[in-house]
C-alpha cells in the first residue's frame, strides 16, 4: 500500500509530465483511488505547495489539476526569455538622431532630404530603442509625422536638456561650403 | 554437424553486423578465450557460416569474404611455419586479428551499455516550455555627446555638397550654350579696354563661373596674348595670373 | 541576501518555465551569482531532489540544467497516454555511436576500420535522429568528413557530458599485446 506521500510523489512526475491539465478521473484512474480520496489528496497538496518551499504550486482548473510556476518568480522567469542586444546605433542611426537632435521636432521628408536617402529603418529602430517619438504632426499638406528626442536620449548622452547639445557654429557649416574642393 | 549448424544459423544469420561481430559470436559460443583463439577450428566454423549463407541464397557482403581470406592466411602461416623465419614473421599472426577483435569488442560491449542507459533514460520525461516573451534588452549605449554633433557637422556638410554640386550641375547645363570663344575673348577685351592691370581670377574662378567657362577664358586670354592685345605674368608655379593691357602701370589694378 | 533555500525555490521556477536546459551562464545570471556558486548550488540543489520525496529530478546536461520526472514513474505517465516509443536504434547504428562518442572528431574510415564493415547507413540513421553530426573535416587527404554527437546523445542516453563516459581501458590492448602466447 502506498502512503500519501508516495502518491504525491506520483502525481507530481504525472502533472510534470503533461504540463497540461490533468483531470481529477485521470488522476483518480492512474493511483488507483476513488475520485474523493484523488480530490482530498490534490487539494492537501495544493495547500503543501502553497506553503512550502517551492518554486512551483499546483492549480486547480476546470476541475482538473496543473503544475505552474508560483507567481512571485515572474521575474526571474522573464530573464530566461531576455536576449541581451549588443549596444550601438548604425552610421544611418546616428545621422537620423543627430538630425533629429539639431532640428527637433521634424518630419521625416526633412531628414530624408537632408541625408539624401531614404530613412524609415533608422527611424524605427531610434524609436524601438527609444530615442526618438512621434510628437504629433505638421501643418505642411498630408500632415506628415514629426519625431524628436526622447529622456532616454537625454540620458544616454548625459544631457539634462536639449540645450546641452554641443552648439554648431554656422559658420562650421558655411565654412564647408567654402571650402569646398575646386574640381 | 552440418544441418544443425544451418539450423542454429538461419535465424541469427541476418543479424550480423560484419565479420568481426560473426567471428565474435564463434568465440563467445565456443567459449573461447579471445586472447588464443584457435585458429583452425575458428577459421572451420566461419567457413561453415558462409557455406550457409550461401546454401540459404543469402548474398554474402564482400567483407565476410575478406575475413575468410586473412584467416585462411593466418591458418596457412601458422601450419606452415616458414624455414626462414624474419623477425617480423615471428610473431604471431593471430596478433593483429586479436587486436581488432578486443578493440571492437570494447566498443560491442559499450553499445550495449548505451542500450542499458537508453531504456533507463526513455523512461524519463520532460516538459514542454512555457511560451516566455522575447524580451531584447540593450546595453547601455555609450556615445560622447561630441559624436553626435559631428556627426550632424558632416551630414549637414554633405548636403551642402551635394545641393551646390546639384546646383553647379545645372549652372553648367544652363550655360553650355553661352560660352563659346569668340564671346570670351569679345568679355575680356572688354574689360581690358578700361586700361587696367587684372587678376585671372577675379574673372574666372570656379566659384563664380562654370569649368566650361573658367577654361575657355583662359583660351581667350591665349588667344589675346597672341594678338599682342595684352601681356601676362606670373610668378610662381599655379601662381595668379596677372593680365597687362598694353601701356597700363601697375597701379590701376581691379580689386 | 537570499538564502540558499530562497534561490534553490527560484531555480525550481525558472527551471520548470524554460522546460529545456537552461545553461549555467543564464541561471548564475538569473540568481545573481558567480559561475562558480551557480554549479555548487545546482550539484547540491541536483542531490537533494535525487534523494527526497520528489517525482522530479534536476539533470544536468552540456553545462545546462533541466528537470525531468524520475524514471520509476514512467508506468505511471504511460497512463496519460500519448506517450510516443521511439523507433530503435539498429546494432549497427549502436556499435557506430559507441566508436563516435569515445573518438570523436571521428571520420567514417576509422569507424569502419574498427567494425570492418560499411556503415554507411548507420551513420544516415545517426544524423537523422540528431545523435550525431558533421564536425569539419579531417587533414587527412581527400579531408574526409569528422563526425561527433550532440546534446540530444547526452540527453537520450543520460550523460551529463561527454567527460561523463565510463572510462575504457585502453591499456587492455597493452596487456594484449604481452600475453600473448607467441609458439
Amino acid at each position: 500500500m502506498e502512503s500519501i506521500q508516495d502518491i504525491e510523489v506520483i502525481i507530481e512526475a504525472v502533472l510534470f509530465a503533461a504540463g497540461d491539465p490533468v483531470p481529477l478521473d485521470k488522476l483518480a484512474e492512474i493511483i488507483g483511488h476513488d475520485k474523493k480520496t484523488t480530490r482530498a489528496i490534490m487539494t492537501s497538496m495544493s495547500y503543501k505547495y502553497q506553503n512550502s518551499a517551492r518554486g512551483i504550486m499546483v492549480r486547480e482548473i476546470d476541475n482538473g489539476w496543473q503544475l505552474c510556476t508560483k507567481p512571485e518568480f515572474d521575474e526571474y522567469i522573464a530573464k530566461l526569455g531576455a536576449v541581451r542586444k549588443k549596444q550601438g546605433l548604425t552610421q544611418a542611426a546616428y545621422e537620423v538622431l543627430a538630425i533629429i537632435a539639431y532640428n527637433q521636432p521634424v518630419t521625416k521628408a526633412y531628414i530624408e532630404k537632408i541625408r539624401g536617402v531614404s530613412s524609415d529603418s533608422a527611424i524605427s529602430k531610434l524609436i524601438e530603442r527609444n530615442l526618438i517619438r512621434e510628437a504629433g504632426r505638421d501643418d505642411a499638406p498630408g500632415r506628415p509625422k514629426l519625431y524628436e528626442t526622447t529622456e532616454e536620449f537625454l540620458r544616454v548622452f548625459g544631457f539634462s536638456s536639449i540645450k546641452d547639445l554641443p552648439v554648431i557654429q554656422m559658420h562650421e557649416i558655411q565654412e564647408v561650403m567654402e571650402n569646398l574642393p575646386l574640381d | 554437424m552440418k544441418s544443425a549448424l544451418t539450423n542454429a544459423c538461419t535465424i541469427k544469420l541476418n543479424n550480423f553486423e560484419g565479420p568481426f561481430d560473426l567471428l565474435f559470436y564463434l568465440i563467445e559460443k565456443n567459449k573461447i578465450d579471445i586472447y588464443d583463439i584457435p585458429i583452425l577450428e575458428i577459421t572451420e566454423q566461419y567457413m561453415e557460416y558462409l557455406d550457409a549463407m550461401q546454401q540459404l541464397d543469402l548474398e554474402i557482403a564482400s567483407e565476410f569474404l575478406v575475413m575468410a581470406a586473412t584467416l585462411l592466411h593466418i591458418k596457412s602461416r601458422l601450419l606452415l611455419p616458414s624455414k626462414e623465419v624474419t623477425e617480423e614473421e615471428a610473431a604471431d599472426p593471430r596478433e593483429e586479428l586479436i587486436l581488432q577483435l578486443v578493440e571492437y569488442k570494447k566498443y560491442k560491449e559499450f553499445s550495449q551499455y548505451l542500450k542499458e542507459r537508453e531504456a533507463k533514460w526513455e523512461r524519463v520525461h520532460y516538459k514542454l516550455p512555457e511560451p516566455l516573451p522575447q524580451i531584447a534588452f540593450y546595453e547601455e549605449l555609450e556615445v560622447s555627446p561630441e559624436v553626435l554633433r559631428d556627426c550632424f557637422v558632416k551630414v549637414m556638410k554633405n548636403y551642402k555638397d551635394r545641393t551646390n554640386d546639384v546646383s553647379r550641375k545645372m549652372d553648367r547645363i544652363l550655360n553650355r550654350e553661352k560660352v563659346s570663344l569668340r564671346a570670351k575673348v569679345k568679355e575680356l577685351l572688354e574689360v581690358l579696354s578700361r586700361g587696367i592691370k587684372i587678376c585671372f581670377s577675379k574673372i574666372y574662378n570656379t566659384a563664380v563661373k562654370s569649368r566650361l567657362e573658367v577654361a575657355t577664358g583662359f583660351l581667350a586670354l591665349l588667344e589675346i596674348v597672341k594678338l599682342g592685345r595684352a601681356k601676362v605674368e606670373q610668378h610662381e608655379t599655379f601662381g595668379e595670373i596677372y593680365v597687362f593691357p598694353d601701356g597700363t602701370d601697375d597701379e590701376k589694378v581691379i580689386q
